[in-house]
């Protein structure tokens, strides 16, 4: 099968899928409706293996013109190189377990064709948005996920008790996210002015060879796609519509929400490594914000009861760390912690998903406890996720926070500092949240406890398989002192066959600098286990109840009132000023000045009807004023 | 020709035809007039320009690329109008049919003219059948809102008769392509006062931002359909006047001097529009503004005299029929099952009808211009125009994109979603599912392919641009 | 110069039988002095030497037009009907606006005012009958006509108004 | 000071006594709300305007303006007439010549 043609198979299942499911799917039997969608997911994950296999350096697939202009034409196409290949493996491999997972999970649900369509759309307009070959297409993608994500979000807007929130945070994510869409956009139109394309290719041959172009613009640029970045990708100070968007089904949080979409960012500023290059004030910029952003949000994740919530943090904060490794110019640590994340993530997500389908809904952390016999799949894979997002040695996320960490502490010791609190922060709220819920007694009552059940096969395969992927992960990426040959396989992997990464090498530490940050990492990890254990498990502290947290708890529990100062700051201006133009700009001046010139000359007309009084006398007094004025004016007239 | 004068003779067969009949007059008469432009744009030539003298010195058609959209738009307005109203009171009645023909001959009168004193004439003969329509259909409780809506327009448009005279006295032209030729640089500041009568008209029409007040009340109080032949076609004439005649007629001085006083009120009144539209109560006004708040940036981008830009205007022109039918409509649906639209008494329809929830969020979602719709790339390439002009500008204007998902979403959610406040509310019928579906394709076509649009006009524009 | 006298003394007594026209409060004795006022214009006329006019306008006005307003009085009968009085303010304001009247108009005429005083007549002959019969049935025979026909549409009308206004009452 | 033997005075004083008479009569047209009275004050103001044409055109040597107020005297006569005639209807109707009663003009 030629590559143009396999690239639009892989682009069109998921849209097919989604074509079926939202025409026909409600005629069609809830076990078609699943399988249709992820089998067409599947079907795309192994046809991009093919690419992934035939990987040739970089190829462009020209589809068809949309914009002809004058100074430039926006074709739709696409590319296919390292990163973009790489990009829909995962996207359509997680995918694919996550449909996989949803069929069991969304069983019970009404909208299940709907579920599932939408989750196809998703799945295409990511891919759109990695495949394409220009900003142009990647914005078509970047919005469509946006639109899925709000569709997603808000799934059960019919919810009695949780409906309106559920669409509010919906609305909320897609606000958030189209002013990073505006950023976006601002960073296009740039883009256009400065180069007259919006390829990717393109600009960075032109950048390449004609180094002296305008740094004021390449900043600008630069931060334009990084705000983009920060709404996508949930960074401060664009990341409260993440915890928010939990409101959605599981699946959803688990695929959108810390697999693919959120990533988006991260491929943004991969993609675009030569303008950020070029760049270095904004280099820093995105490295302070997320090493801010990875601080907060661990610190925010340490007294969160929601199971849901904690994960949110968790993933906004390890997108904080890929944040950092790109601040550093380590584009394929990022993406190498991308990767991880995206199976560890996943997996965490999904078996956070069992235990509500399995605690009927139920998603506080204080009403659980002791399901580890309860779900003993659920609660094995779980324990592997945790253990890996953690960094325990020789799990997944083990290697690629330690390559992270190794930039950090080659570049700047203070960022090394504040990644070393971050993580052990990390390791931390996933212990707790690890014990809290599958050890110590069960909290939610006698009634619920006789309900809890193990989910089925549909469900325990992807964790399953997840499971082992968080694991073994780690193997990808293995550091030099591990295999002298085969080492920085994936480093290698992506700089040779994506454009502007080939001159960007990653340092690597030697050999004692290497091992003694290893093992460094290990203790911390390995000690906070060991702490967490007894702290958690031995002692069974439970988690408070609100009113009984100290101030530093309150401050986490309440998210550091980031909401609350958004509310203040921008919200209830806006509403005021909404309020203010509508009510009194418009109507009082603008309607009523209508008015009121209506008004005058209503007046003034019965004035002069007043005037026109009926009396004769008066007339003719008024008659004589006139006369003696006319002659006036003559005589003025002559005399002058 | 026969085209323009088709809504004349069924117009005129309305007001004969027995009343029965009406509903099906209505349909079948806007569906000829449809599918006869359609027959007969595809013999056209875009890069044509056809004239058709009648020997009446005033008044002189010609046909070009840009006039062919237009009158297609018209048409297909009228026909999706008929279509979306089908079942409601107002069809059936004689004199709307009667006065909706007129109307739309009065339109593809002035998208085709070709004497500046006949695009006068058909400008006014647009207005009379509307105020006639809103007079007897409306629910102005009392007339004072009407009556600010037509001496609104009408000052503007005398506006406008004061500049057609002063033009034609001037330099003793008439036709378009006279006037284009005639060189308006010798009269100097004349020509901005000209240009700014003609200004005036449009900016009531479109409307620019402090002449706007007329437009929310009319639209709120005005028959659904009122409002859909209002917002989507009526305002058209306006940026058509603006983009055929004005611009390229007072290239020079008056452009000049009228550009960035014209950009700086269309973006006041596109951010004016949006935040108004974030707190307001009525779902009908809140369209209005967002009205406001498209068309500000339709006129700002016209107003750069761009060639590439005025394509992409020209989609936006097409983009914003289409939007202002779907989202008039469906509040129009809403207001005729359930006799309001304020969005606090609304709640929980979708749970009641699932297909109008649906429909209703694709249009939604097209008026935020997402990309696969033609608003995207509207709206992308004129807020890009200005940005290259302006860099504040652009920024400002793209503000639009929060802000619009702001108003829209709230208008979309609190209606749709929530607790069901309106158990009783029938789902859609098949009219309404075809209107909204033939929107719906439409937007996404040119979303994926504006070189049908761009490339056809682009002759005609070249033509108006130097 | 006795001519200029009388002249002086007849202009005086004009202007006071005019005051008292205005001011008598009793309309019939308005009507007598307006009579008398017509009488002292009559005579102006005749100083000037305009003798048709003098002779037209002791008949026409001091004698038609002003019986037929007698005639009027006596029948309507409101001879003895006291007359309602204007206020202070709007008789202020008229004497105002008549003084005025009477300043700007002799602001107007200035020039004519102080070159009259010497000047000099140049034909007294103009106001004989015989001149201005030569004229009238000349140069002005057409216009003279056309007042006999607005004299015959005046007297209609005056038939029509006075006696259809009992059909046009109820 | 030099007169011409047969005119009486000169030119000045002439045009003085019209234009007082003129003014006298439209201060009466101001305050009498007699009707008939009113009409009298009119006749006054056209008899000041007469004597001013007479005046100018005996000083002028000019007989065109003494035509002219022969036909003003016609006319005015006529006035007269209607006017009276209207006179007489308005009482009829109304019972009072009282001019302030006759404000049907307002509406």
């Amino acid at each position: 099968m030629p590559l143009d043609l396999t690239l639009i198979i892989v682009l069109s299942l998921p849209l097919l899928g989604f074509a079926v499911n939202g025409i026909f799917g409600k005629m069609l039997s809830k076990k078609l409706v699943g399988s249709i969608a992820t089998i067409a997911v599947f079907t795309s994950f192994i046809l991009a293996t093919t690419l992934f296999v035939r990987l040739d350096g970089t190829q462009i697939v020209k589809l068809f013109n949309i914009v002809d202009h004058d100074n430039f034409k926006i074709n739709a196409s696409f590319q296919i190189d390292a990163l973009s290949v790489w990009m829909s493996l995962i996207i359509t491999g997680i995918g694919s377990l996550i449909h996989l997972f949803s069929i069991g999970y969304m069983s019970n649900d009404e909208g299940y064709y709907k579920f599932f369509s939408y989750l196809n759309l998703f799945i295409f307009s990511m891919l759109i948005l990695v495949l394409g070959s220009n900003y142009f297409v990647l914005f078509f993608g970047w919005e469509g996920v946006g639109l899925c994500s709000y569709l997603l979000i808000s799934f059960h807007y019919n919810d009695k008790h949780k409906g309106v929130a559920n669409s509010l945070a919906g609305r909320k994510a897609f606000i958030m996210n189209r002013i990073g869409d505006g950023g976006l956009l601002l960073g296009l139109f740039m883009l256009l002015g400065q180069f007259n394309s919006l390829e990717y290719l393109e600009i960075g041959q032109s950048l390449a060879a004609n180094t002296h172009l305008g740094s004021g613009a390449m900043v600008f640029i630069a931060l334009c796609l990084f705000i983009a970045a920060t709404g996508k990708s949930a960074q401060i100070p664009l990341f409260t519509w993440l915890p928010d968007a939990m409101a959605g089904p599981t699946p959803v949080s688990a695929l959108i929400h810390a697999a693919t979409m959120v990533t988006a960012g991260i491929y943004l500023l991969v993609r675009s490594n030569f303008l950020f290059e070029l760049a270095p004030s904004i280099k820093d910029l995105v490295l302070y914000i997320g090493l801010a952003t990875t601080l907060l949000s661990a610190f925010i994740a340490l007294r969160q009861n929601d199971i849901k919530k904690i994960l949110a943090y968790s993933t906004v904060s390890q997108l904080g760390l890929m944040f950092v490794a790109l601040g550093f110019g380590a584009y394929s640590v990022a993406l190498f912690h991308v990767t991880t994340h995206a199976f560890f993530k996943a997996l965490l997500f999904l078996g956070s998903g069992s235990v509500i389908h399995g605690m009927h809904e139920e998603q506080d952390i204080r009403k659980m406890g002791g399901l580890a016999k309860l779900m003993p799949i659920t609660h094995f894979t779980f324990l592997i996720g945790t253990m890996a997002i953690s960094g325990i040695p020789l799990f997944s996320g083990f290697f690629s926070k330690d390559e992270i960490m190794a930039q950090a502490l080659h570049h700047n010791i203070w960022a090394y500092s504040i990644l070393v609190v971050a993580v052990s922060l990390t390791a931390i709220y996933m212990f707790r949240l690890y014990f809290l819920t599958f050890h110590g007694n069960f909290r939610g009552g006698e009634n619920l406890k006789s309900k809890v059940h193990e989910s089925g096969l549909s469900m325990t395969l992807p964790l399953a398989i997840l499971a082992i992927l968080s694991v073994f992960g780690g193997i990808l990426n293995l550091p030099g002192l591990f295999f002298k040959g085969s080492a920085h396989w994936f480093d290698n992997y992506l700089s040779q066959g994506t454009f502007g990464l080939e001159h960007i090498h990653n340092v690597h530490l030697d050999f004692n600098a290497a091992i003694q940050l290893m093992i460094f990492a290990s203790t911390v990890a390995l000690g906070i286990l060991v702490w967490a254990y007894f702290v958690y498990f031995k002692k069974g502290n439970l988690a408070k109840s609100d009113l009984e947290l100290s101030s530093w708890e309150k401050l986490s529990a309440s998210k550091l009132y980031f909401d609350e100062a958004y509310n203040y700051l921008l919200v209830n201006p806006l509403i005021k000023l909404s309020d203010f133009t509508g009510k009194i700009l418009d109507i009082k001046i603008l309607r009523n000045g209508v008015y009121a010139i209506a008004d005058g000359v209503l007046n003034t007309a019965n004035l002069s009807r007043r005037w026109q009084s009926g009396f004769l006398s008066s007339y003719l007094f008024w008659m004589i004023f006139g006369l003696i004025l006319f002659i006036a004016f003559y005589i003025l007239k002559i005399s002058i | 020709m026969i085209l323009i004068l088709l809504p004349l003779i069924f117009s005129i067969i309305a007001w004969i035809a027995p009343s029965s009949t009406m509903r099906l007059i209505g349909l079948i008469a806007s569906a000829c007039s449809l599918v006869a432009s359609i027959i007969s744009v595809s013999f056209f030539n875009p890069t044509e320009h056809v004239l058709f003298d009648l020997g009446v010195q005033l008044v002189r058609f010609s046909m070009d690329s840009l006039g062919y959209i237009m009158v297609i738009l018209t048409n297909a307005v009228f026909f999706l109008v008929f279509l979306s109203n089908y079942y409601n009171q107002i069809i059936g009645h004689r004199r709307f049919t009667a006065l909706a023909f007129l109307m739309q001959f009065g339109l593809l009168g002035v998208f085709t003219v070709n004497t500046i004193l006949g695009f006068y004439l058909f400008w006014e003969l647009t207005l009379i059948p509307i105020f006639m329509i809103l007079y007897w259909f409306g629910s102005f409780e009392n007339s004072r809102v009407l009556m600010k809506f037509f001496l609104y327009t009408l000052f503007g448009s005398l506006a406008m008769l004061v500049s057609v005279i002063g033009l034609m006295q001037i330099t003793h032209q008439q036709t378009y392509d006279a006037l284009l030729a005639a060189d308006l640089s010798t009269i100097g500041n004349a020509g901005i006062w000209l240009m700014g009568g003609f200004l005036l008209a449009f900016a009531v029409k479109i409307p620019l931002f402090p002449f706007h007040t007329w437009q929310a009340q009319t639209y709120t109080k005005a028959p659904i359909a009122g409002t859909m032949l209002l917002s989507a076609i009526m305002l058209k004439m306006a940026l058509f006047g603006l983009l055929k005649w004005v611009l390229p007629i007072f290239d020079g001085i008056a452009t000049d001097f009228w550009r960035w006083p014209i950009i700086t009120l269309s973006l006041i009144g596109i951010i004016y529009g949006a935040v108004i539209a974030i707190r307001h109560q009525n779902l009908k006004t809140i369209f209005a503004y967002a009205s406001l708040s498209h068309l500000g940036l339709i006129t700002a981008g016209l107003m750069l005299q761009n060639s590439q830009t005025n394509e992409f205007a020209v989609v936006q022109i097409v983009n914003h029929s289409i939007v202002a039918i779907g989202l008039f409509m469906a509040a129009g649906i809403i207001e005729q099952r359930l006799k309001t639209t304020n969005i606090n008494e609304l709640g929980g329809i979708a749970k009641v009808a699932p297909r109008f929830a649906f429909w209703f969020a694709v249009l939604t979602f097209i008026s935020l211009s997402v990309p696969f719709t033609s608003g995207f790339i509207g709206e992308f390439f004129l807020i890009k125009a200005i940005f290259d002009v302006h860099v504040f500008s652009g920024i400002l204007a793209c503000t639009t994109l929060v802000l619009g998902a702001i108003y829209m979403l709230r208008a979309y959610q609190a209606p749709m979603f929530g607790p069901t406040k309106n158990e009783k509310f029938l789902d859609l019928r098949w009219s309404e599912i075809a209107v909204f579906a033939l929107l719906s394709l439409a937007a996404i076509y040119f979303g994926l392919a504006p070189k049908c649009i761009t490339d056809f006009v682009a002759h005609s524009l070249i033509q108006t641009t130097h | 110069m006795s001519l200029q006298i009388i002249s002086i003394i007849l202009g005086s007594l004009t202007l006071a039988s005019a005051l008292l026209v205005v001011f008598s409060k009793h309309p019939v004795r308005s009507v007598i002095y307006l009579v008398v006022t017509f009488f002292f214009i009559t005579s102006m006329y005749i100083m000037m030497n305009a003798q048709f006019l003098a002779i037209v306008n002791m008949i026409v006005y001091a004698g038609a037009i002003m019986v037929l307003f007698l005639f009027v009085l006596m029948l309507l009968n409101l001879n003895k009907e006291a007359e309602p009085v204007t206020t202070k303010g709007s008789q202020l304001a008229a004497f105002i606006a008549g003084g005025s009247l009477f300043l700007v108009l002799i602001t107007a005429l200035k020039d004519t005012l102080t070159l009259g005083q010497t000047y000099r007549a140049h034909n007294d002959q103009i106001g004989l009958v015989k001149q201005l019969g030569n004229l009238l049935f000349t140069k002005y025979l057409v216009a003279f006509e056309i007042t006999s026909i607005l004299f015959i549409a005046a007297m209609v009308g005056a038939i029509l108004l006075a006696k259809r206004e009992k059909q046009i009452i109820e | 000071m030099q007169v011409a033997s047969n005119i009486g005075s000169s030119l000045d004083f002439y045009l003085f006594v019209s234009i007082a008479l003129f003014a006298i009569g439209a201060i009466g047209a101001m305050t009498r709300k007699n009707m008939i009275v009113l009409l009298m004050c009119i006749e006054l103001m056209l008899n000041a305007v007469n004597l001013m044409l007479v005046t100018f055109s005996t000083f002028y040597g000019n007989g065109d303006a003494q035509i002219f107020v022969f036909f003003t005297m016609v006319v005015a006569a006529a006035e007269a007439t209607v006017g009276l005639s209207i006179i007489i209807m308005a009482y009829r109707n109304l019972k009072s010549i009282d001019i302030d009663m006759y404000n049907q003009l307002k509406n």
